[in-house]
């Protein structure tokens, strides 16, 4: 356990959750928030879960990017806010 | 709307970081949630069932109702999608 | 100013564990489009289960996979590895916030063909009209 | 899909052929890590859920770099429900097994009645049949996922 690597990750978490919610393209919300997923698994490999941090690789920056990509291309890629 | 959701936010952040002032140090191996029942799991786990990681020996041995029903919510998802998208083709 | 840098030092991983929540928490509620409020909730959950996984750390343990035929013969000492429990708890929410991700986009995409747009307000309008 | 993602980038999408043939290349190396990441869940980090995910997104692969008819020729829709069924039903049976030959419901030792290997042999190899009804599950839920949202439920073309 390192604290610095630690708060530095923390802190890009917090970023690109900010940069998530603020963004107006909903395609680069999208990947942004899989930039989030693989910072958070780094996280969670820091802390010693490593079996945690695998799943959120695959399920939350693999299967649910894709998956609100294909929602996304279906509908609106804009929003108002 | 939005300045309405912001207090109710930030309302609930200041109650949580409130609620922080009671919580154990971060690591603290003696705290709580450390000393009630995982201390059996790991050193049982492995001579109970031959299985040296720890979280799988749990997952499917120890708690197995849990993936049982997780299973099945993933099944559910699975119909649940398939019946509210795909149209009648008759 | 001691003790106060020492309670820093020990919760700051806390205090950015509600920014986060509080970040998905406002995107849930004050945000008008569908999908951003999805991504909120997505959010939401990865703070919760970041605050369970982290109950389970231990300053210098070691991470849950352990060597068999030494375990067998000389025993473990459990403060030495990190506490398995919320692993497997959260595994479990992972895997279901999947599925509850998937169900919410397919009925997006239903509100999308019914309504034509993906906006709280507008929705609301067509409904009324 | 395809016209549509045309209209909104101004420029024919994704027939390549680098990518083309460097899924194809790619995609039986992700069946086989899938694979192993079942089978070797004991001993290192993965099970029956992140194993299944990475062969379900091997399918997903090829329906993003080919279309969406190609995934389904190569991993038809009824084989898709069955294996869905049959995932479950694995689960469940050997469960119920268990309480069949005298034990309690997910105490694989019980088995041992059956197959006489040593209870606790018994138990990981419980463990391991258990994590293979997973990943049959969860790969074909996940593929099933991904076509019906992309393609909105019709099947015919994907993204």
């Amino acid at each position: 356990m390192i604290w610095q690597l630690d708060l530095l990750i923390l802190l890009l978490v917090v970023v690109c959750a900010l940069a998530t919610i603020t963004v107006k393209d909903l395609l680069s919300a999208t990947i942004i928030f899989g930039v989030y997923s693989f910072l958070m698994c780094l996280l969670w490999a820091e802390m010693g879960a490593v079996d945690v941090a695998f799943t959120e690789a695959t399920v939350g920056a693999g299967i649910s990017t894709v998956l609100f990509i294909a929602a996304i291309l279906r509908t609106n890629r804009r929003s108002k806010d | 709307m939005k300045a309405l959701a912001l207090i109710a936010t930030v309302i609930t952040g200041i109650l949580l970081l409130y609620g922080t002032r009671d919580f154990p140090a971060w690591g603290d191996p003696q705290s709580p949630a450390n000393r009630h029942l995982s201390p059996y799991y790991i050193e049982n786990a492995v001579a109970e069932t031959h299985v040296p990681n720890v979280v799988t020996a749990v997952l499917g041995d120890y708690r197995g109702y849990d993936t049982m029903f997780e299973t099945v919510v993933i099944f559910c998802a699975g119909m649940a999608v398939a019946s509210v998208l795909r149209r009648n083709k008759s | 100013m001691d003790g106060m840098l020492q309670e820093v030092v020990a919760k700051y991983n806390y205090w950015i564990y509600v920014v986060l929540m509080m970040i998905g928490f406002y995107a849930m509620i004050g945000k008008r489009n569908l999908v951003k409020k999805l991504l909120g909730m997505n959010i939401f959950q990865t703070a919760i289960i970041l605050f369970f996984v982290s109950t389970g750390v231990k300053r210098g343990g070691g991470i849950p996979i352990l060597d068999k035929y030494k375990v067998l013969a000389e025993g473990i000492d459990p403060t030495q590895i990190v506490n398995p429990l919320p692993h497997v708890l959260m595994l479990t929410a992972i895997v279901v916030s999947v599925s509850v991700t998937g169900v919410a986009l397919a009925v997006m995409q239903r509100i999308h063909r019914e309504y034509g747009t993906l906006e709280e307000d507008e929705i609301l309008e067509r409904i009324s009209e | 899909m395809k016209q549509r993602l045309e209209r909104a980038t101004g420029q024919h999408p994704g027939d390549s052929p680098i990518i083309k043939t460097s899924v194809r290349l790619l995609v039986p190396f992700v069946q086989l890590f899938g694979l192993y990441v079942i089978v070797h869940g004991h001993y290192s980090p993965g099970g029956g859920f992140q194993g299944g995910v990475a062969l379900g997104a091997s399918f997903i692969l090829l329906a993003l770099a080919y279309d969406l008819k190609t995934s389904i020729r190569h991993f038809s829709e009824g084989a898709n429900a069955v294996l869905a069924n049959t995932g479950a039903l694995i689960y469940t049976g050997v469960a119920a097994l268990c309480a069949v030959m005298g034990g309690l419901f997910l105490d694989y030792s019980a088995l041992d009645k059956l197959i006489p290997l040593g209870p606790i042999e018994w138990r990981s190899f419980g463990i391991f049949l258990v994590e293979v009804g997973v990943g049959l599950a969860v790969m074909s839920i996940m593929v099933s996922l991904f076509w019906d949202i992309s393609s909105g439920g019709e099947m015919d073309e994907g993204l």
